[in-house]
């Protein structure tokens, strides 16, 4: 139950991150189902694009894969890696979307190894387009259910770039943007200086529940939001979108 | 160009220790080729492509494998590749890991006949590290700072694609993702596709011919070569298969049983389809015309 | 994105002083967006695009044009652009010269987001030494020596196309050339179609779409748009204005009537066509369905 | 009667470079005319590719510009200009076939200016495609009526490399191949360290008519061969096509 509320906080909560006309890049699972709920309540006009190639994509169900059946058919326009990643290089994506195995304090996102990268661990399964849309979308949004395994100080590896460490590492290497929200099943969380810190919790959660089990002192904003619920129609919309199956409906 | 057998073309043009593209992007990913080329026990193969499914975790469990370049090794929307896993883990299996744009752009720099191509992406975070001798230089009209990527040319691609003309000429539509990129910076191309159509036919619609017959080594004709993915217009992804391997690819065991099954044990992809339950033979599915009209 | 109509599209998004990228290969050229371009006078534009043809032409004739950045102008196997040669000739206008291929990377350097793009052309010869500051670097991996040519962002881009859905998603299909490059290269897109059509119907071909939505910042309905050049499936090339183009180009005073009868003599593109003599309006001839059946 | 004879000569020696399943680079004009002929005779699997992006083109009459109508028609595949200069520069393409305002001695062609650069006395329409193919393909070959002041010892402007000069220039600069044969409507002319020489004369005419008005000592090869004719056939194939108007058909 807890697990449900929490997963339908994230969806939602993710999904107002997209505004409507914005492009979005889009990676499967939570970012799939977040961006798919934005069209279907406040940004019927988001243009979705997926690292197959989909521009305008409008997928009925969750998609499997960026190259599965229900991306392809509804979308407006079928090009390739390098125009989509081209469009992401050349500044024209306003927002990514991108979950991972690990995130740190600085938002970098880790999707390769668990342990040493020599020595594994566990073997994940790469950056696929991870790491060229953290390092090139204008801003990227992170999301995570609320794991504290996966949220730590720092990650194994950074697949994805954050704000790496505090500071201007990242403008030094000529990256724009980075991420501007973290988005959990209990709260949200903004970058300060590249540090994230709580901003706002959603109902029924505590400012503690959202920072349960974080091993570092996590900043509080002073001013931190408590947002008691979702819109009844995003409501709707994510119980309908839930109910499908994911894949090729 | 004479339509060939896949058993013919993977024994003429896949050699022991080639550099392999594999084509498909969660679309059209051939499954065909590769399980002939893991019949055929082909070796020491490096495999490349973007984003790579469990038709590479199969080649990988087959033993065909000395080397990946790629971007994403797992089971879409599953979870990981547990072949490729268990290899890499045991030390077994050597990784060149990139990120699918900037392999994508390798293979542009092949396609287009240029050594590198200069990226604004790999410029952070640990990636960069982990890949040898990889180059940065500066924009000789800005002062940008941004890495150079090495232009790839695999010795042979793996494409499966709805149809061709008797010439050769491929035609594609649907998911491309880095198939076509890949296949054109390939030295020989092998493609596998549901059915062979009148030339007029592709010179009424050219603007879906995607590999020209001047690059085309070996055409075959196999229906149904992309299964389990799917082939927009013909056949439906059989997500099922995808969620079955997840589970069956966990135990060695049961991963061997599974190849000996239906790769080794059947001849061709006509046996392998006989094979399947009833309720995957959903195609042909034909999704109707789309086109231009 | 509302529709609009091409005179407020010109007014809005094309400054003087801008760098207009001039679409259409032979196919699409968009002569409604060029006579509106001179009909509102605009005035110091650079003029960009590989080959041009005689819309860039009369854009000179118009008094629009400081600046080309070009690989050919010419009246496509007929002969000279005599305007342009005038102009040239006299020092009142400015040439910066590179090849088809190169301007070619040239904008997709510019599509994709970086600030140059390597290539093996422009070694030797003439050519290099006229463009300046051209820019030569050294493989990182090869050591192989190269031209880089520097990439080009429009300020706007003039694409006339068959159609687009309401939400400015844009077909074309036949010849391409550099159009989509130049225009997805491009800050805004002015695009002018031959119609519109349901979103429906661009969604079941998606593979049609050229231009998505988010980079078209205007779109108009001027069917004709095309002509004298042609639009692939709905009407054929009038090879003869292009000759009598050639005629009546020879001599500044007919080609200044030819201005004042069919650019500032009409308030819009249906008033052009209207004054064509019936033989020309061949169009709309639908050639046929084509596609994926 | 001369010129047209002349006309016919160049068309069907021209065709005679383009060899079954060979990739062509094809230009506007001549090449065109040679390209066609070559597909309707010999060479019927040879694949022609326009600037424009038209791959495996077989237009059924003389295109006036390479993004026409009857190119794009019946074309195997319409690509863009990237695609075909891609596989240009990657080395893909087996033959070029030019044509120029003017060529010189060493294979050079010119179609930017006559007379200087700065203050041309004719300005021409500039390189197109010609430059790049003139670098770029595995080799290319010069298609030039016979009119001494469009043959000379330098041309006013190199816009297409030939061999530059005696020597090795070219290959100094990375560029593959060069011109392996200029064709007029009088003889065949091959190049030996980089200038042409006389090799072939086509009937009716003599050496000294194949070499009438050239301004500077052009060698001629000790077993210069006379060709009396073409094959009927061929000759067929040029009286159809030079019936067409040139166009969209």
């Amino acid at each position: 139950m807890t697990a449900d509320i929490e997963s339908r906080n994230l969806a939602l909560a993710a999904s107002l991150e997209l505004s409507d006309d914005e492009t979005c890049f889009v990676g499967i699972g939570l970012p799939s189902l977040a961006a798919m709920l934005a069209k279907r309540t406040h940004a019927p006009r988001a243009h979705l694009i997926f690292e197959s190639g989909a521009i305008g994509a409008d997928p009925r169900v969750p998609p499997l894969s960026t190259g599965s059946p229900c991306i392809a058919e509804n979308a407006a326009m079928l090009g390739d890696c390098l125009d989509v990643f081209g469009e992401l290089q050349a500044g024209r994506i306003d927002l990514g979307l991108l979950s991972a195995a690990q995130v740190d304090r600085f938002g970098n996102l880790n999707s390769t190894v668990i342990g040493d990268y020599e020595a594994p661990r566990l073997r994940l399964v790469g950056s696929g387009g991870a790491h060229d849309i953290a390092s090139l979308a204008n801003r990227f949004v992170i999301l995570m259910p609320h794991e504290p395994r996966r949220l730590v100080p720092k990650v194994d590896f950074v697949t994805s770039p954050g704000h790496l460490l505090v500071g201007d590492e990242r403008a030094a290497a000529g990256l724009r943007g980075g991420p501007s929200a973290l988005i959990t099943g209990r709260g949200r969380f903004s970058f300060r200086c590249g540090e994230m810190a709580l901003v706002e919790v959603f109902a029924p959660f505590s400012v503690d529940e959202a920072l349960e089990g974080l091993t570092w002192p996590v900043p509080v904003d002073e001013a931190v939001m408590r947002r008691s619920g979702f819109a009844p129609a995003a409501i709707d919309a994510y119980a309908r979108l839930e109910r499908l199956p994911a894949g090729t409906g | 160009m004479a339509a060939t057998t896949l058993a013919q073309a993977v024994r003429d043009h896949v050699d022991d220790g080639a550099t392999v593209f594999v084509g498909g992007f969660g679309h059209c990913v051939p499954f065909a080729s590769g399980h002939e080329i893991i019949r055929q026990g082909k070796r020491n193969l490096t495999l490349t492509r973007t984003g790579a499914d469990i038709l590479i975790d199969q080649l990988i469990a087959g033993g065909c494998v000395a080397r990946l370049i790629v971007g994403y090794v797992g089971n879409p929307g599953i979870g990981l590749a547990h072949a490729f896993r268990r290899a890499l883990e045991a030390g077994s299996l050597t990784l060149e890991e990139w990120t699918n744009f900037t392999l994508t752009l390798r293979f542009h720099a092949g396609r287009i006949g240029v050594p590198f191509l200069p990226t604004r992406a790999l410029r952070a975070g640990d990636m960069p590290k982990h890949i040898a001798d990889l180059a940065t230089l500066t924009c000789p009209y800005t002062g940008a700072l941004l890495t150079a990527v090495p232009g790839l040319c695999p010795d042979v691609a793996l494409v499966h694609a709805q149809r061709a003309d008797e010439d050769g000429n491929v035609q594609l539509w649907g998911i491309d993702g880095d198939t076509c990129e890949g296949a054109l910076a390939s030295r020989r191309i092998i493609a596998t596709v549901e059915e062979i159509v009148p030339a007029e036919r592709v010179r009424r619609s050219p603007e879906l011919t995607v590999l020209p017959a001047h690059r085309v080594t070996a055409l075959c004709v196999v229906p149904g070569g992309a299964h389990p993915s799917y082939v927009h217009g013909y056949y439906t992804r059989d997500d099922a298969r995808f969620a079955e391997y997840d589970r069956l690819s966990r135990r060695p065991d049961d991963l061997d049983a599974f190849l000996a099954a239906h790769v080794h044990g059947v001849a061709d992809r006509e046996a392998y389809l006989g094979k399947l339950p009833i309720s995957d033979l959903s195609w042909p599915v034909h999704h109707g015309p789309g086109g231009r009209q």
